[in-house]
């Protein structure tokens, strides 16, 4: 067997690797032999690429500075990113490697310009398009979320004629390429065109969809990978691109799912601007605000509690201090559950990953459609830096941003405590009449420091000593 | 490149896409955060692609952008593994303590 | 044949077998039989291979295996689909009673 | 783009119809959209191969005429094969497979012969070999449970040695052909000798399992269409090939769990042969018999029947007059639910099929898993034609050739009704302990004829006509 079948097999043997990796993330137990697999699979194929002959001295040692380069960044990227940011952290990503895409097909065509055919040159470029769209876009919504740049939508009219016509330049461009691949000045306007295009996909989506935008800029991610596994005629790379884009895609849809949003309207429906027209709208009453004691106290006396995390919890950092509250009360008798909302959070399954690290057994967690049956026979829901899951607007307020969104139906329970620092509204930026309902009390404060405090009423701790 | 080569690339395409459509639809929500972050890692691998350019070291443009194309792709592909890492220890450190917490609810 | 062609062959294989785990475990049990019967109307595909041999007509000896390879393939396809068509047909029928079959449990 | 191309598309589709056809039979709803995809992919390759260049005017002449042999020897194989022999029907149809793929590979080899490279050659001999097991194997479990041959498993000292060198002569001469291709004289004996091999492979097997032996051979045959694909370069004989081996290898597995056995021991534990050693060694105590009405009265006032169908109830084509019982019984206030053993009957789920052609909800169908710890609360049960899945020497009787398997414990229920033509014994062929419990009343005769005696009595028509 020559050095090429060798490098191909272990290609294969990468690929099988990278779908078992994402087979064993179906389960919790099995999850973290799919990372191994994946890591395996990768090590494996770079090794292989290495061991290629057309790599030079000189590209060794380039290579390996680079990789050490990288090596270094992404450690801490890994790390020490806190996992409010997650969200900007993999929209980071998927710009890193839209412009790895990006630059290894830009490379390609000059390199290969002489002998590429018609149906390469097209899927090069579109391969270099999708590379750079997703590479500004990517970087967009980082800004966007990270809140550099402004996460109200901008809007004006004529946008998506505007937009259209910048990406028809670039396609026209690329169908020009097609017939003679050796107009090399093309490329260039093509790239300037596709990067502007990302911008402008993404200044009209309110930071409110960016989660469900960056799903979407994942699939198109690996779209272009896939294409430049085809250019490249390298198998493993269409593979890792198809179960990419894949994901990207399940996310998105399940995302907008979540929300009862349809593609089309996340991606031109300009969500987040209607904000301010109907926000002051609704039946504004009076705010009833609690002491922690009494939240306390009352939280003791039920004989159920139901807690709903959301954003305001991953910004405190409070899940450790959730954990300690539950043992808290279930000394007290009480039982504690938690209803987790598909799109609670800045990302899917955002909750969970937060209340697992705090420790908290599977089986509290109840999803939405388990658990909104049993509000009505709730004592006492404790809203913890939750916001727009909650919102009963989104049941019958046609106007609302948020309309038909599927809700946790708190207002259902007995009583219900609202932990949050103001009166600010959440992602979608609405009001929330639930604060205004007669059976919500509120309890103002850093959800972490609340919660502390609840704790140690609860149990006993501050009686204990003031005595 | 031959029409057989075009071929078999949608042949895999395709079959690699309904693989993952198959087996992603199968993730459960409690696990689509660290689920997005490993598909960051693999996709990486384009980190294979970047290496071959940026190693035949042919001409200084492609020795800039492939050196840019290695380190972002490596970025993600460290960041990548290591997040995930971080974010399942989450899940699985719960295993050990869970026994105990079961037995919790039970005594009230 | 090629190496290219080979590890081309070998990457479809694997990704269709991986494909194929994935979802025939799916399969419940009530489908278990008629699942064989189309497994085995799918795979008379080499009807595919039998008309290339049979249609070049080149030996009389080609022509024999290739004549029998393609009936045999042919009955195989035929007799497949409509078995497990028959099969599922049972399955289906039930459809338009089912409404009235669990009323009558209610009414007890 | 050429005709070639075109044809290799086409090949894609149809690929990716087979894949959705087994997707969409992951449920009843969408099972019969299944095999429409699969017809289409299917139609769709044989018009796309019947469009390449190279068949002659002579060879279309010949492949419509195989074509309309085939269909018409088809068409009564699909329509008119009763659902009791489907087994055989099924190991039939490898039997047709497997020739047809052998067939294609000989003449493959003899057309190509000169320009075959060592891994096509290996391919090809591994295609041959596996082909011919598979068509002489499956005639001989097809001839075992047709009982044109005899179930019993013939053993004799060495047997293995031998089978293992009829195999293995047969791999050297495919390693020699790799080395000079030439060698034309060498195919007859590996022919041969796999044909040979496919017999003796079956012959130590009992009938009791050669319905795990056939989802194995089915696996086999997959797995030799694939090969097929590989040395013909056909894509869609690959991934056809891959979906049925893997088909074939689940299903054995599932059967296999189901009796609580491991492949080693199907392929080569003569199961079966002990029977006769450990057949009358159980506790034989005296049997009771009950008459039509005792049965019926009884079932009449119990609050909830459990029916237990085995593979009699698929002989006797008992399923519509179960049905009419079932309706009865329901009409005087009785509950009725059916337990599905895995292997009841011969075939992975043949009680789900035959139910529901008799149109019982799949509600009232329960897994031996569901219905197991309810026993103890079941009033009667009616074991209808019935054996292994009920014998309780699975669970004590370690010298028991089914010891291991799980099984409904209708011996758990208060009253237990045994329908069944005599005291033979089932597939196993062993003796039923149960037969001989206190709480067990025999009634004997064809299952159609009782349930259809066991109606009349319980819906009282008897009895309004001889008043
Ligand atoms: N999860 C996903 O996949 C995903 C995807 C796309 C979109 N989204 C969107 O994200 C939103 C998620 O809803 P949500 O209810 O979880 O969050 P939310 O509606 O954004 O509300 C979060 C609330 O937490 C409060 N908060 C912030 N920091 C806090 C702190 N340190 N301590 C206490 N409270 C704090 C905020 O109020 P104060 O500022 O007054 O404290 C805010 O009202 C939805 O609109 C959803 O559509 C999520
Ligand atoms: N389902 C599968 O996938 C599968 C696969 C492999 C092996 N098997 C084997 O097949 C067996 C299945 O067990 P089983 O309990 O369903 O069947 P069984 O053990 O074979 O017993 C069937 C019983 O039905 C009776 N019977 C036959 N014809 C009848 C008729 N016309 N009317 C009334 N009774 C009739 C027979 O007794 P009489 O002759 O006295 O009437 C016999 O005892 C197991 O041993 C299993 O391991 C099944």
């Amino acid at each position: 067997m020559d050095k090429h079948t060798i490098v191909q097999l272990t290609y294969l043997v990468a690929a099988i690797g990278f779908a078992l990796s994402l087979k064993w993330m179906s389960s919790a137990p099995t999850a973290r032999r799919g990372i191994f697999a994946g890591e395996i699979g990768f090590v494996l194929a770079i090794a292989a690429t290495l061991a290629t002959d057309s790599i030079t001295n000189k590209g060794y040692a380039l290579v390996a500075i680079a990789l050490i380069i990288g090596t270094l960044i992404g450690i801490p990227l890994g790390l020490k990113v806190p996992m409010t940011a997650m969200p900007q952290r993999i929209a980071l990503s998927h710009a890193f490697g839209a412009l790895a895409a990006g630059l290894v097909g830009t490379a390609h065509y000059y390199l290969e310009r002489s002998h590429l055919g018609k149906f390469e040159m097209a899927v090069l470029g579109f391969e270099i398009i999708l590379g750079c769209l997703v590479f500004t876009g990517s970087l967009m919504a980082a800004g966007k979320l990270q809140e550099v740049l402004p996460q109200r939508p901008i809007v004006f009219t004529g946008q998506n004629l505007v937009n259209f016509a910048v990406l028809g330049a670039a396609v026209v461009m690329v169908v020009i390429l097609l017939f003679d691949t050796s107009r090399t000045w093309l490329i260039p306007p093509i790239i300037l065109l596709s990067l502007l295009f990302g911008v402008l996909l993404i200044i009209p989506i309110g930071g409110a969809d960016m989660p469900t935008v960056i799903a979407l800029l994942n699939s198109y991610a690996g779209l272009s990978a896939s294409a430049l596994g085809i250019v490249l005629e390298n198998k493993l790379l269409i593979v890792a691109g198809a179960l990419d884009g894949m994901s990207g895609l399940i996310l998105s849809i399940i995302m907008c799912r979540a929300m009862n949003r349809s593609f089309r309207n996340v991606l031109f429906g300009a969500f987040g601007q209607v904000q301010e027209a109907s926000g002051d709208a609704g039946e504004v009453g009076s705010v009833r605000p609690a002491s922690f004691d009494e939240c306390a106290e009352l939280l003791k006396m039920s004989r159920n509690v139901v807690i709903v995390p959301g954003y305001g919890m991953a910004v405190a950092q409070a899940q450790h201090k959730v954990a300690e509250l539950t043992d808290a009360l279930e000394k007290e008798g009480v039982e504690v559950r938690f209803a987790i909302h598909p799109v609670a959070g800045r990302m899917p399954g955002h909750m969970n990953v937060l209340l697992a690290e705090a420790n908290i057994p599977y089986e509290k967690l109840l999803d939405m459609d388990e658990i909104n049956s049993e509000f009505p026979q709730v004592d006492a829901v404790l809203v913890l830096g939750a916001n727009d899951v909650v919102n009963p607007a989104a049941r019958h307020n046609k106007s609302s941003p948020i309309y038909g969104m599927p809700i946790l139906n708190v207002d259902q329970a007995a009583a219900i405590f609202v932990i949050k620092r103001s009166m600010n509204p959440g992602f979608a930026g609405i009001e929330n009449e639930l604060f205004y309902n007669p059976k919500t009390l509120m309890v103002f404060g850093d959800a972490k420091h609340v919660v502390n405090e609840l704790t140690t009423e609860v149990s006993g701790q501050r009686d204990a000593i003031s005595i | 490149m031959s029409s057989d080569v075009i071929v078999t690339s949608l042949f895999i395409f395709a079959l690699a896409g309904f693989l993952g459509l198959e087996v992603i639809r199968r993730v459960p929500k409690l696990l689509h955060t660290p689920l997005m972050a490993l598909t960051n890692a693999l996709s990486a691998i384009s980190l294979v692609g970047s290496i071959v350019i940026l190693g035949q070291a042919q001409t200084m443009y492609s020795e800039i952008m492939g050196f840019i194309a290695v380190v972002a792709s490596t970025i993600n592909a460290v960041g990548g593994f290591l997040l995930t890492d971080k974010m399942l220890k989450m899940f699985n450190q719960r295993r050990p303590v869970k026994p105990s917490a079961d037995a919790e609810p039970g005594a009230n």
